[in-house]
Parts: structure tokens; C-alpha cells; sequence
């Protein structure tokens, strides 16, 4: 929770459009814990005001290393990607209420779908004397990323994609359902589009798992000030907006309501 | 740098420094005292407060466009008691001042508002008429010259505290509103709120924002927002509090030469929750650069040959 | 990228596709033949045009703002008679539209420049009510509605040509204004012209512009003329020509949806000279990636779920 | 008259925040004539909307190298002086109408100030054939540049500061002032800021010397079409503004009325 100055020291392009940079930030790397992000000024371009919310891959908490992963899909991103070794970044954070593991969690499914398979990787680093088991989802094999990287800490990995071209060709949350209908684990934590989510909801609710997930909305501040971020929280009869950047990005899955026309990516 | 004059004089009411935070982009202030040390600031406008709690609007709430944002937050707060009864005491133990900012749906919400904080320990009001997220028949009402006077006036017979008075820019000509709430009794005005805008999505071919419209702030208002300073400080004899788009000292400065006694910043502090620090400290290197030993050199100080 | 339909009708003239020059920012057009091939715009809205010449204001006449820029040139021009006589037969060597852009100080004065075109080779004429920088009695004619109404009925008893009535933006309702031009006969509506701003040097004290204040325009503005084109073009039924702030492709894209039925490009010009080309193509490209094979289908396409 | 991309060669700093950056572009290289200038679309921040108007230093047909010589004032300078070799720039030029020899004329004199030392040098490089004498003026020694440039091409350089810390001490103006008292060339040619210009056109008119000045304003487009670049140009009783992008930037000494309000930077 801090605003400071992080240096660059790798910018490399993983999967299509998808950069991994590793930046030095003894803040981040030594408080953050899985599901928490960073809000990133973009430099250079002053007509672009706004931070940018990336979420925290992995850190390293013996050379103060952190990893984030992003997709270019804008303005911001692109200036992102074009940065070099050196380069300095005003970050804030880290940022927000991650993933918790309740009392007597010890079997856990993770789920990530396109970039939401980067913050969910911080899951497995962290807590890897849990029993995880992995859900990737992608649109094809150019944009598969990391699998390697889950395969070190999940007893299994599962994947799928759009198109077929890496794993199961369809759904990730088809595939978690048939394992859902044969085996429970304590926590499913996800992240993801939202239409992914929305059929996670679905799901989880079917087989009354308790879901954690993070969510995505627009931010200004990214610190509670402005009331931006908001998402709708509690039950569809009673429910209040919740602020994405310090409430959340991560809520229990019963509580999120999603009216399904929020902007998704990837 | 440290004999410099910088506290104003507002209505009676004495800021240590001419930087006030904007409503609505700095929380209750609590928010952002891990970046910044709340005793540093000249004063705090809260969040908008309306009598009931506010849901506020449907997400998406902001828009990022060419140096500007747009935000429909629509007044989401948790009411006015509450923020007597559970915000302002943490906020009272900073050594700054306190402005709340009110907004209702009628005159009389208005005025319930203003009787609820007379024996509250605010030190101004802020009287919102301007809020372009939030309407009431489809205008709102600070763009009419006579809504502005009457609310004003009511306004005023029911509060304790020294009343600003924030105004729309979104108007043919803001020296007549102005004038208005200088005649309904406002002790000082505050300019400017957003401007009305909207940003369309070409891949899915909507809105933004789920509201459709928003309020535009930031440095891309910034020459509309010294313009209407400069009117309106050659059209009232109150104080003004002057806004949109600072960003740096030098943006203070620009404010203060057209005419404004204070300033507030808003979106500055969406971008880094520090900002209002680091822009005190460039204005006292501007005005020592300058050898300005005291703000009120600057205020009102434009140098014009006015255009024949 | 062939057989993408890109043309449009206004008041009965064909545009080959919906990229104009706005009035002001493009000369007279020959200014840029070395950089941009003329036959390739849809039109070209002439500089600023009065009945005698005129000198414009007194330099600096422009400002540089954050993603914006304020201009006071002030209406210099060589006069509607010189513009007829040495300027027109060189422009009417190419195939695009011809847009006259008249100005007066009274209604006299539109209504005779209106008649002094009438028998002349132009496609269109455009009304302009807007210039900030130019003010009669202070108050310029395109604030009141009533003006609006009758300067645009008198002229359009004059005009043989389709009337384009070019609107400003600084106004409380811009719609009021839009259904007066309406009313008053005029066969389009042009918005927005540039907004009232003001930029100071903070090293000297002064403005920086010559005239004090000047139009803001650029992408700045667009969020803000984005809103007033939706807005027009649920209030009037003849055809909107949008601009403010268009630099790409995707901003003629996010205009059209917006209710344009075509767009203006102005800063950019001042920009790059051959902006223009650049958007066209970029256009293109976006219908092309977007499956649209027709302009129309963008036309007034925003998708809306207003808010409850 | 052209816009293109041109490439940075070399960006150095010469004197005190006064920059000299050498690009490489056959179209300027191979037309440019002294006087005229090219406008520089600033990169990365897109904030910053116009060009920025430099004149030319120095040209080589040859090898179709371009030099340019500012001073960082804003924002736009700031980052031109950040970029480094190989970096793009997109260009517009040569534009303008520069200086020009008239018939007959043999001996010359040069006159730059400040910034204004920079443009005219490339009327020695180019017109080396006459008989040069130039006048170059500056605030002080941290400041001064190209000197041993102008001694190559000149029968003799005459230098001064403000705070005498290289050359005379005093304005360059009451040096050529004693030079006019004695010695009559055919032509004045000068470039610099407002003060120096205004005395200057004392000067010459006191002598009755042709004088053609470079002046700046506030540009738009630089080709003509947007009419925020004027000047006042003509007599006192009778006067028009002028384009200084299409019309100038070089216009004759006693045709150019400053108000003496203009601004100035160096
Ligand atoms: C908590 C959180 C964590 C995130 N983690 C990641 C991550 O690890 N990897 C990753 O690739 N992306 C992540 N995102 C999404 C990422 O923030 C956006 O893709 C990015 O801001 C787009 O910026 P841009 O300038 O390229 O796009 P533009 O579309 O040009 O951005 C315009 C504006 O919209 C905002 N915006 C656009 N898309 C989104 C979005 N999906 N979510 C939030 N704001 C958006 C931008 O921040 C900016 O303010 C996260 C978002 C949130 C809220
Ligand atoms: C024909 C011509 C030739 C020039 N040649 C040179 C040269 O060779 N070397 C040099 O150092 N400078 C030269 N200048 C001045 C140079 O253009 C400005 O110093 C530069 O544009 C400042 O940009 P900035 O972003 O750093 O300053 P900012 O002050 O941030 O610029 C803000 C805006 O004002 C304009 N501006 C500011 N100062 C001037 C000025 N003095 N003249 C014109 N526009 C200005 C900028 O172009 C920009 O649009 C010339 C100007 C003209 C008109
Ligand atoms: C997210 C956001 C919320 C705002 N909420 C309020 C509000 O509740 N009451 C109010 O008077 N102004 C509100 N404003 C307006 C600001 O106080 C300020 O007048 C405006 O943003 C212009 O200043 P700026 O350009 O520095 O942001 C809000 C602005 C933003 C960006
Ligand atoms: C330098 C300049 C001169 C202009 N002159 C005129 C004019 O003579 N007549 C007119 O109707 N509009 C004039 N305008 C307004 C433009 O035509 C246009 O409406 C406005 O700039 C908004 O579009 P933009 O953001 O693309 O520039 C001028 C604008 C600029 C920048
Ligand atoms: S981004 Fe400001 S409250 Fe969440
Ligand atoms: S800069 Fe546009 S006419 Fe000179």
C-alpha cells in the first residue's frame, strides 16, 4: 500500500499479445499476496490519465522480483509492452483484498481463464501445500501461457481452449463440472472473463461449492477514494455496490451480481 | 521557502493553504491517509451527501478520453446521518478544514440538509447544484438563474456555517448564475463541476458508461474552467474557489491570476493519491522562483490589455 | 475495401463520403493541394467568410492545451467578393463539395452574403452562429433560440443553396438551439463549433493569447461533442454534420453512431496536413475489420439501454 | 514541401539546454534554402497536439543530413532533447519563405542572437561566395555556440554577451550599430529575439541599410491554412497580417511592425 518507483527489468511477449514484466518493488514483493494487483501510470503519454489495475503473477520475496501479466489490448498496454530493461514505472500498491484460504481449506481447484490465468497462478506459488488441482481456459494455443508453471504446484492440470488447438476444445467450466460431479473440493478460486464467471456461478452454485473470484471493473483511484469501481454485492434483493479496488477484486461468488453486459476482454 | 504567505481567507473562514480536495474524488478523506498527511491540506470537501443513502449509478462508472475522464458515479453515499454519526469524527482529528457537499432532489432536501449540519462541527457548506449525473425533471437545477438565487436564499436562512455555493459550467452564460447565488446570499462560489459528455465504445458500439452520459473533468477543462473564473470573478464580489483540470503549481497559479482565492483538486487525485503534496510543494517553488513572498500577489493578478 | 459504401445524401447533396474540412482549419483547400488530393474529401467547408475583408485579432492566436488547442483568429478573410472572384474557380477545378461559410455582424449582413451566393457555383452554405471569437453586443447571435430562428428563416429566403446552420456549444440546452435552426428552415446542423477558453502564461501573467480568450477544440472536446450530436439527433430529423475533436478513424466511427449522418475534421488539419486522407482510410479499414459494408448501418447506430 | 519520416542521427547538447540534433532527410537536405524551417510532430505524448517550428542550420547534399540547433523551453523540447539516434520523427518540410540575395549584392552582414544565431548560419553555409561579416549575440558563455562555425565562412565574427562572460559586453546591436557608422554593407540579414530585432530596425533604418529579419510566432498548420500565425506587416498608416509559415518567417526590416508585447525566449 504505497505509492514508489519500480524498475523494470524484463518486458517479454509470452503468448499473442500477452507480455510478462518483471519489476523490482521491495513493497510488492515482500507484503502482496494472491489476488492483488498493482495500478500501474502509464508513462510518457499525458493524455492518458488513468492507472492502469494489473494483477500481481508471482513474486519474489528474496530479490524483491515481482512478475505481472498483460495483454495489450489498448493505449496503455501498448505503451506497456514497448518498454525496456531500466525503464521506471510509478506503481501503487500492492492493491485490494486478494484470495483467503478459510479455516480447513486443504483441497483446492483453481480456474483461470485468458488473462485471468495470470493472478490465479500467485494462488498456487503461495499456498503450494494445499491439494490443487488447475483449470485453464484459452482461446487457442498462441495465447496459452504458463501451464508449465501450474504444472509445478497442481497435481493436475486441466486444459481447454475456444478453438481446440491446446487441451479440451470448449468450455473451461464444462470441464470443471464433470470433475465437480465427481469429486468436491474444499474452494474453487477463479478468475476469468465474465461470461466465464457467470457459468461458474452457475456451476459452483449446482454443486454448492463455496467460489471465490475476482472480478474486473474500471478504476480510478484504485485506493476507495472515488467510487468508480463499483460492482453489485449481496443478494438480488438486497445488494449495494462494493468498490472492486478495496472491497474487492476478489468476493465470494454468491454474492457478485453480474448483468452480464460488463465489458470483457479476453 | 518557508516565509511564504499562503493561507487564505474564505468567508471567515481560514485555510492554511489555498488547496482543497473536490468532492467526490477524495472519499471522506480517511480513504487516502496511508498516501497523504490530511493535516497538509487547506481543506477537504467530502463526498456529496444527499439525506437518504445513494446507491448511485451503474457500472462502468468512468470513462478515460483525450487528458480528461468522464464519471457517472451518480452520488453514491451513505447519507448525511451517517456521515455525522460515523465519518466525521475520524476526519475531525485533522488539523484542516472541513466542507460537507450537499445535494438534494428538492429545495426542501436542500434545506433539511443544511437545518441537520447547523450544530454540526463543519466549517462550510457546499451547496451542489450542479451535478450533471443526477437530474430532477431532466435539468438540473444550477443552470437556471432563479432556482440558483431561491435555493440559495432557503438554503442560507437554514444553515450556520458560511455557504459556497458549486456551480454547473454547463450553462450559456455562468456570470448570471454566479451573480445569482452572490444575490440569494452565497458567501462564496465554487467553479466548476463537469461538463456533460459521453464516449462510445466502436467495437461494441455503446455507451461507455452504463449511465451513457457522464461529467467530464480533468486537464482537457482547463481552459473552460479558467475562463469562467475569469468572468466570474469580474462579475461577483465573493471569493471563488477555482477548479478543473490542476494538475501541477503552475496550474494553481493560472487559477489564482484569473481571479480565484482558493483552488480544489479532483481528478488529480484519481490519478495519485499524493497529488495534492507534491502540487503545494511546486506552487511554493513556483512562487519562490518567482519571488512571490505571498499568494495574495497572485490572486486576481492577471496582467490584461483588454482587445479593442 | 472496394465495395464499402461510404456515400452520403444532406439536404439533397451527395458526398461521396462523409469527411469534410471544417470551416477555418483548411484555408480555402488550395493551401493544401501539395498534400492532400482535394478530390478525395467528401467537401470543404471554406474559412470563415464576411461581407468586407477582415483583418482577424491580434496575434498570438493560438494556444496549446492539454490534447486541445484555443484559436482567436478572429474571422480574417479576404471578403465574399474576393473569395467568388480569385478563390473559387481554382477550388471548383475539384470533385468535392463546396461549403460556404458566412458570418455576419447583423442579420443584414448574413441575409446579403446570402443573396451575393445565391447565383454562384457552391454546393452548400453554412451559417456559422458560433464564432467565439467574434461578438456582437457581447453576446453571440447562436446562444438565443430566437435568434437562431429568425436569422436562419431570413437567410434561407435568400439562399438558393441547401443551409447548413452551424451551431455553438456554449449553451445550457443545445437542443433548444438545434429545433430553432430547425424551425427557422435550415436543411442540416453543423456541431459544434469550438468552446469559450482561456490559457495563462504563468511567467509573464498574462494570457497568451492576443484576444484573452479563444475556442477550444481537438480531441478535448470530443467526449463533450460526442454528447450534443447524440443529443440533436434525437431532437430534430434533418441531418447533424458532427465534429470536435476527430483525429482517427474510430472517432468518425464513434460520431456516426452518435447520430452524424457525416463528420468535420478540423485540428487535425492543423496538425498534419493530410490528416484527412489518414482518417478516410482508417475508416475504411474499421468497416472493412467490422463486416459494416454500408456507412448506414453505423448512422444512429449506438446501441442504448437507457438507464431506469 | 513535404511530410515524411526522418531519422535521428546524432542529438547532442551544445550549449546550456540548447540542443543540436542531426536527421536525415533528402527532402529537406536536397531544397531547403536558409531562412525556412521544419515542423516537428512531437512523439509519445499525445497531449501535445502541434508541431513545433525549428529553422535550419545546416544542410549536406551529400550524405542528405539536416541539422537543427533549439533550446528546451516546454514540453515539446523536452522530449525532442530525450530522443536518441535512430529514433523517428515525422516531419513537415522545408517550409517557408527564408532569406534571399538580391540581385547585386556582395558584401553581407549576419546577425543572430540567441536561438536566432542558429538559423543564420545556414545563409554563410549556403552563400559562402560573399563577403561576410556576422554579429552573433548571447546571453553568456554557457550559451554561446557555433562561433568557430560562423569564422569559417566570415571575413570576421563579432561576439557579445549580456553578462560579458565571451565577447563584448553589451548588445550585439550597438556593436554592429559602431560597424554600420563606418562600413556600409548591401544587406542586413538577422534572426533573434524581439528586444534585439526592434533595436535592430532602428538600427539599419538610421544607416538606411536593407535588413531582412526571420521572425517567430505561434504556429498551427505551417502551410498556410489555418491564419493563427500572423504578423503585422506594411506601414504604420497601412498593414495586413502576414502568414509568417507561407508569407515569412523572413519578411524586410521596415515592413515588420512588432507591438513589443511578443514573446521571447532567448
Ligand atoms: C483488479 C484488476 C486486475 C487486472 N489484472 C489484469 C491482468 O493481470 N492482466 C491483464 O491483462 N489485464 C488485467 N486487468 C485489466 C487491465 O486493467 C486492462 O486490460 C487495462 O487497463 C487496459 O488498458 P489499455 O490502456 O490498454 O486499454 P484502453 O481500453 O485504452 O483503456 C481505457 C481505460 O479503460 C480501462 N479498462 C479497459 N479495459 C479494462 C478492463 N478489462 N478492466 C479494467 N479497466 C479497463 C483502462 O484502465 C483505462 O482506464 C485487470 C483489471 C482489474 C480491474
Ligand atoms: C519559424 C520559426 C523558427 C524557429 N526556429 C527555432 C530554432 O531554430 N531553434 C529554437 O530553439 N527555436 C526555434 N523556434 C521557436 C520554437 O518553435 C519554440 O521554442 C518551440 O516551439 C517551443 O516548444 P516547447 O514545446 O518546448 O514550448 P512550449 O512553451 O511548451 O510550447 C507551447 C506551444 O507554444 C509554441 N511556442 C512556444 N514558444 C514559441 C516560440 N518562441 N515561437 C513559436 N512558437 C512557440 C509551441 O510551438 C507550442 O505550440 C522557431 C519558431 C518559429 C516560428
Ligand atoms: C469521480 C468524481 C466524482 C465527483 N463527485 C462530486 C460530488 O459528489 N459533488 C460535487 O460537487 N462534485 C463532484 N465532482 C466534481 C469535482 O468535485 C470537480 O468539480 C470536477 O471534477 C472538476 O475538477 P477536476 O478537473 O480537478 O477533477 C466529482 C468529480 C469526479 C471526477
Ligand atoms: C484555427 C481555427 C479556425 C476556425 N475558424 C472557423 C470559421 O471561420 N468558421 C467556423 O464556422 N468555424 C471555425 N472553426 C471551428 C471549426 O470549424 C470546428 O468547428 C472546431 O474546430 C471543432 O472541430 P475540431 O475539434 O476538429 O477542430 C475554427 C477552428 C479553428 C481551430
Ligand atoms: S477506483 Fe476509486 S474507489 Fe475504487
Ligand atoms: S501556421 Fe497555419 S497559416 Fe501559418
Amino acid at each position: 500500500m504505497s505509492r514508489h518507483i519500480a524498475e523494470v527489468v524484463e518486458n517479454i511477449e509470452i503468448a499473442c499479445k500477452i507480455y510478462k514484466m518483471t519489476i523490482i518493488s521491495n513493497q510488492v514483493a515482500q507484503s502482496a499476496y494472491p489476488g492483488q494487483f498493482i495500478h500501474i501510470s502509464i508513462p510518457h503519454d499525458e493524455s492518458l490519465l488513468l492507472r492502469r489495475p494489473i494483477s500481481i503473477n508471482r513474486v519474489n520475496r528474496n530479490n524483491n522480483q515481482v512478475d505481472i501479466i498483460y495483454q495489450v489490448v489498448g493505449k496503455g498496454t501498448k505503451i506497456l509492452s514497448g518498454l525496456e530493461k531500466g525503464a521506471e514505472l510509478d506503481i501503487l500498491g500492492p492493491l485490494g483484498k486478494g484470495f483467503w484460504i478459510p479455516k480447513g481449506t486443504k483441497k483446492i481447484y483453481i480456474v483461470g481463464g485468458g488473462c485471468g490465468v495470470a493472478p490465479v497462478r500467485f494462488i498456487g506459488e503461495r499456498w503450494d501445500y494445499l491439494d490443487i488441482t488447475s483449470f485453464l481456459g484459452f482461446r487457442g494455443k498462441p495465447w496459452a501461457y504458463q501451464i508449465d508453471e501450474f504444472e509445478r504446484f497442481s497435481r493436475k492440470v486441466f486444459v481447454s481452449s475456444d478453438d481446440g488447438t491446446i487441451g479440451y476444445k470448449g468450455s473451461i467450466i464444462s470441464l470443471l463440472d464433470k470433475h465437480l460431479s465427481v469429486e468436491n473440493p474444499d474452494l474453487v478460486m477463479a478468475c476469468g472473463p465474465v461470461p466465464m464467471i457467470q457459468a461458474l456461478q452457475k456451476t459452483v452454485l449446482k454443486y454448492d461449492i463455496p467460489c471465490q473470484i475476482s472480478l474486473e471493473e474500471r478504476m480510478g483511484c484504485g485506493v476507495g477514494g472515488c467510487l468508480v469501481c463499483s460492482c453489485a454485492i449481496g443478494s438480488k434483493d438486497k445488494w449495494d455496490y462494493k468498490k472492486v479496488c478495496t472491497d474487492g477484486p476478489v468476493f465470494w461468488s454468491e454474492e457478485v451480481i453480474l448483468d452480464g453486459e460488463s465489458e470483457t476482454k479476453c | 521557502m518557508e516565509n511564504l504567505k499562503l493561507n487564505v481567507n474564505i468567508a471567515g473562514v481560514s485555510f492554511k493553504n489555498p488547496i482543497i480536495a473536490a468532492s467526490g474524488t477524495f472519499g471522506f478523506g480517511v480513504e487516502y491517509k496511508e498516501y497523504i498527511d490530511l493535516n497538509h491540506l487547506g481543506g477537504i470537501s467530502v463526498t456529496g451527501l444527499t439525506l437518504e443513502p445513494r446507491k448511485g449509478n451503474p457500472p462502468p462508472r468512468i470513462a478515460e478520453t483525450p487528458s480528461g475522464i468522464l464519471n457517472s458515479v451518480g452520488l453514491q453515499n451513505p447519507g448525511v446521518d451517517y456521515f455525522i454519526d460515523s465519518i466525521l469524527p475520524k476526519l475531525k482529528q485533522y488539523d484542516t478544514n472541513i466542507i460537507a457537499n450537499i445535494n438534494g432532489n428538492t429545495l426542501d432536501e436542500y434545506c433539511h440538509m443544511a437545518t441537520r449540519l447547523q450544530q454540526i462541527d463543519i466549517d462550510m457548506l457546499e451547496l451542489n447544484l450542479s451535478c450533471p449525473n443526477v437530474k430532477q425533471g431532466g435539468v438540473s437545477f444550477g443552470t437556471d438563474p432563479e432556482m440558483v438565487y431561491s435555493i440559495t436564499k432557503a438554503v442560507k436562512e437554514h444553515s450556520h456555517q458560511p455557504l459556497i455555493v458549486k456551480l454547473t459550467p454547463n450553462v450559456t452564460d455562468i456570470t448570471e448564475i454566479a451573480i445569482a447565488a452572490q444575490k440569494g446570499g452565497g458567501d462564496a462560489i465554487s467553479l466548476v463541476n463537469t461538463f456533460l459528455g459521453m464516449a462510445i465504445d466502436v467495437k461494441t458500439r455503446r455507451p461507455v458508461l452504463g449511465n451513457i452520459t457522464g461529467g467530464l473533468s480533468g486537464p482537457a477543462i482547463k481552459p473552460l474552467a479558467l475562463r469562467m473564473v475569469w468572468q466570474v470573478s469580474r462579475a461577483v464580489e465573493i471569493p471563488i474557489i477555482g477548479m478543473g483540470g490542476i494538475m501541477t503549481g503552475e496550474d494553481v497559479v493560472e487559477f489564482l491570476l484569473a481571479g480565484a482565492t482558493a483552488v480544489s483538486i479532483g481528478t488529480a487525485n484519481l490519478v495519485t493519491p499524493d497529488s495534492m503534496v507534491k502540487i503545494l510543494y511546486d506552487f511554493k517553488t513556483y512562487m519562490h522562483n518567482n519571488k512571490v513572498s505571498s499568494i495574495d500577489e497572485l490572486i486576481g493578478g492577471l496582467i490584461v490589455k483588454m482587445p479593442t
